[in-house]
């Protein structure tokens, strides 16, 4: 297999890890990339006294890229605090992978918004930040109309 | 990958080379190694060579040996047939062409634009198919060129040819066709097409990489893009790819001895495949035209999988297929080809092209068709959107 | 011809394709067949193959790979250098370039000409060196690029690559060389000549045809000529020849490393041959520069001995050899590289181009130098115009 990506994200992209839905999170974000059009959801099981994460699972719809960038920002995140979450960057989670494609810097970047998101999303309902507008499919489609576009094919 | 199972269903990107025509190569390396151009005995095998070469290519698309322009390829055919003929035509500079072209028609027409030519690019319906009647309501007074590709690369849609040449020859306009992707599965006779151009590209028909021709009908207006020493005619320069050219004539030769039997072995397996994925796997739609398509194509898009996604997890179990959805390594855009076809939402972002050949078997479709379901499954279990 | 001894001393025409190029190419017809575009692992083999050609032909010249652009040829490679570079150059209308160059470059600028742009064609002195005074003259305001060879194909005539390229810089202007004829013969290193663009050709140096390449210095102001999928950093459009690069590439490094040799050997039998042919046959004179010379490239003029015959008569003992005097039976004009020369009427018509290969032996040379004896001899025999 000789893909333009390392073995860490092959195997990443093959054997995701913390994959799947998660009933009742105490967290869930969802977020698409302007870039591609692509989707992460990300769903948070957090301990309310230490705000450590305790459980993270994701869901992709997208690149390999993203799911590898997906999987290894859930392990990076597990066991860290919310604050500690935060911080991961898209530079932090491409590095551990190896390196990225750089037209795939996005796909890294959209797997760091999605735990973003998922962690505002636990801070709103728990009354930590003031509520925003809630991010949804529809939106998240009306926002990634304009990504499709011509030049390419063999 | 030690004893993997390799699957190469991406005839439409390229085939491998058939070894008789490797064999028909091999004496052009180190043997008759000439230079056509030179008058000693060397260069005259050469000459020979390119005369029986061009004279097979001729036969094999119903054309007259000198008006068979050997060129490096189907972008480089394309782009002589656009920019040969269109700055040459004096005072005619519009050119009609269709939305679904190869980038190297596309490309092209790009390039023109910006020389001050106009450029119409006529709409397809929902199948990929190209709106004849907007077509012939673009023509003007100073339309020089319609160019429509026989069928297209990624969805396989059978453009409706004749008609497009009866509006050309009633009005009066030259004809190319990019016929890249139809020889060696539907037959091309460029009489029966009505084109006076048409391009044709080696590595698409299991002939060797870097050669292709453009057939230009005796009579038309053409002007060379490559100038020099005055090779092909004066209409291409550069000294000639002998190897080359003679194994794409052996190409050219055995695909339309075999076009029949390859066409109905082909159709076989592909609606095999198309059945037997709409049988087991759930939302699914197949993208360009349900019956004018190329026999080897079969384009699905698969709701709630990612195009690069599928591709690599079948590339991991040996299958080799593309896609035409956003999200490759090399590029972000969806193809300019799905987008025209107006694909729901849901659908264009897993699009998989898998396009056969001569040599895929039905144990091959066999493997494909569980490999296609493993995958699918696997990527909707891990999809936010998929329900289950 | 049965048996007869058959020696090839017409290798600035062409060459043979060496075996050890033939067996790099070979796996890539049939099992590394990849388009280097697609993402599976066929794909991804074909292009790690490119990745490879690019680095060892950048590496054979002092170049970096991403200044590597792969073409169809000399002729392709000539053109994008002065049609990609002039147009696109706002307002800087005119070229210099030299009587003596080959027609890829002439006919070239003779199309910008038709365009509107101005070209200077300078001359060569007696032996055919370009001369610098006279192109550093020729320098105006709006010139965009100067293109002078590196070694002329017909007299051998090695050009001062350097000298030209101070001026070049010292006025800001592009430049651009056609080495097709120099590479494994002298010394070819792009920062060495100074050069921002050089043009080199496959099948002159053992490579397979159809395959060349334009290096092209990062930072230089270039476009493509060829439009479509965007290959070759956008500046090549066509899917690669991946089979071509590869053998081209090995040919680059065959002849980089055997440069010194061949060029040892290439020389004594060059000296050889020109000695053995002044002793012993009358009223001939070289043609072109007499140290200042390719080391495989004899030209000499034989009074009272018409070319074309000279060129049949020695094929028809097994030699090959070409001729740019007039009465061949493709062209009846004069080579322009020997009418710059001046050479005197006597001489014109009777040049003989004899072009060493790596394969050829001292035994050739003897047996060319008899060859010629007996050809003259009987041409002379015949001839209204010898003294006898
Ligand atoms: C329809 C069509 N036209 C043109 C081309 C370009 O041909 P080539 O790859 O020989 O440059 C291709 C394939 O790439 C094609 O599919
Ligand atoms: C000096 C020179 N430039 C350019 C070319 C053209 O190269 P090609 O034959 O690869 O088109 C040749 C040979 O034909 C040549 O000798
Ligand atoms: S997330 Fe879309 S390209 Fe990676
Ligand atoms: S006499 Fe025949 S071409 Fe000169």
């Amino acid at each position: 297999m000789k893909f333009p990506y390392t073995e860490k994200v092959l195997e990443h992209f093959k054997n995701p890890r913390n994959v799947g839905k998660m009933e009742n999170p105490d967290g869930k974000g969802l977020e698409g990339s302007p870039a591609c059009g692509d989707m992460v959801a990300v769903y948070l099981q957090v301990n309310p006294d230490t705000q450590v994460i305790e459980d993270i699972k994701f869901e992709s719809y997208g690149c390999a890229s993203n799911i590898a960038t997906a999987s290894i920002i859930t392990e990076l995140a597990k066991g860290k605090t919310v604050e500690e979450a935060k911080k991961i960057s898209w530079q932090e989670a491409t590095e551990e992978l190896g390196g990225l494609p750089p037209v795939k810097a996005h796909c890294s970047v959209l797997a760091v918004e999605g735990l973003r998101a998922a962690i505002r999303d636990y801070e709103e309902k728990h009354g930590l930040v003031s509520e925003q507008e809630p991010t949804t499919v529809d939106v998240i489609r009306s926002r990634l109309k304009h990504v499709m576009n011509p030049m390419a094919g063999l | 990958m030690g004893t993997m199972k390799r699957i190469y269903m991406d005839h439409s990107a390229t085939t491998p080379v058939d070894p008789l025509v490797v064999d028909a190569m091999l004496p052009f390396f180190t043997d008759l190694f000439g230079n056509a151009s030179s008058l000693h005995s060397f260069g005259s095998e050469a000459a020979e060579a390119l005369l029986r070469a061009r004279k097979q290519v001729a036969d094999a698309i119903g054309a007259l040996p000198e008006e068979i322009i050997f060129t490096s390829g189907g972008t480089e055919s394309d782009n002589l047939a656009i920019r040969g003929v269109v700055p040459f035509n004096a005072g005619k500079k519009h050119v009609i062409t269709s939305v679904i072209e190869h980038p190297a028609v596309l490309n092209t027409c790009a390039f023109l634009e910006s020389l001050g030519h106009e450029v119409t690019y006529v709409p397809v319906d929902a199948d990929g198919v190209v709106d004849v009647k907007i077509l012939e309501k673009s023509v003007r007074e100073n339309t020089v060129l319609v160019s429509v590709m026989h069928a297209n690369n990624e969805v396989g849609t059978i453009q409706p040819i004749e008609k497009i040449s009866e509006i050309a020859k009633k009005y009066n306009i030259y004809f190319h066709t990019d016929a890249v992707q139809s020889v060696g599965k539907i037959p091309v006779n460029v009489d029966d097409l009505g084109v006076d151009m048409l391009s044709i590209s080696s590595h698409k028909i299991h002939g060797p990489k870097g050669v292709g021709v453009l057939y230009v009908r005796k009579g038309t207006n053409i002007s060379p893009i490559v100038f020099g020493g005055n090779h092909e005619m004066g209409m291409r320069s550069g000294t000639e790819n002998v190897s080359g050219i003679v194994g794409f004539a052996k190409a050219m030769e055995l695909a339309a001895q075999r076009q029949d039997a390859d066409s109905i072995h082909m159709t076989q397996m592909r609606d095999s495949l198309i059945s037997r994925v709409f049988d087991s796997i759930s939302d699914v739609r197949l993208n360009g035209h349900p019956s004018r398509r190329l026999p080897n194509n079969v384009n699905m898009s698969f709701k709630y999988a990612e195009g690069e996604s599928m591709l690599m997890l079948l590339d991991m179990q040996g299958v080799a297929v593309s896609t035409g959805s956003a999200c490759s390594s090399k590029s972000l855009k969806a193809s300019h080809v799905l987008s025209a076809l107006e694909i729901e939402d849901d659908f264009i972002h897993g699009s998989l092209r898998i396009s056969l050949g001569r040599e895929n078997t039905m144990d091959d479709i066999d493997y494909v068709v569980g490999a296609l379901q493993e995958t699918i499954a696997k990527l909707r279990a891990m999809s936010p959107l998929a329900d289950r």
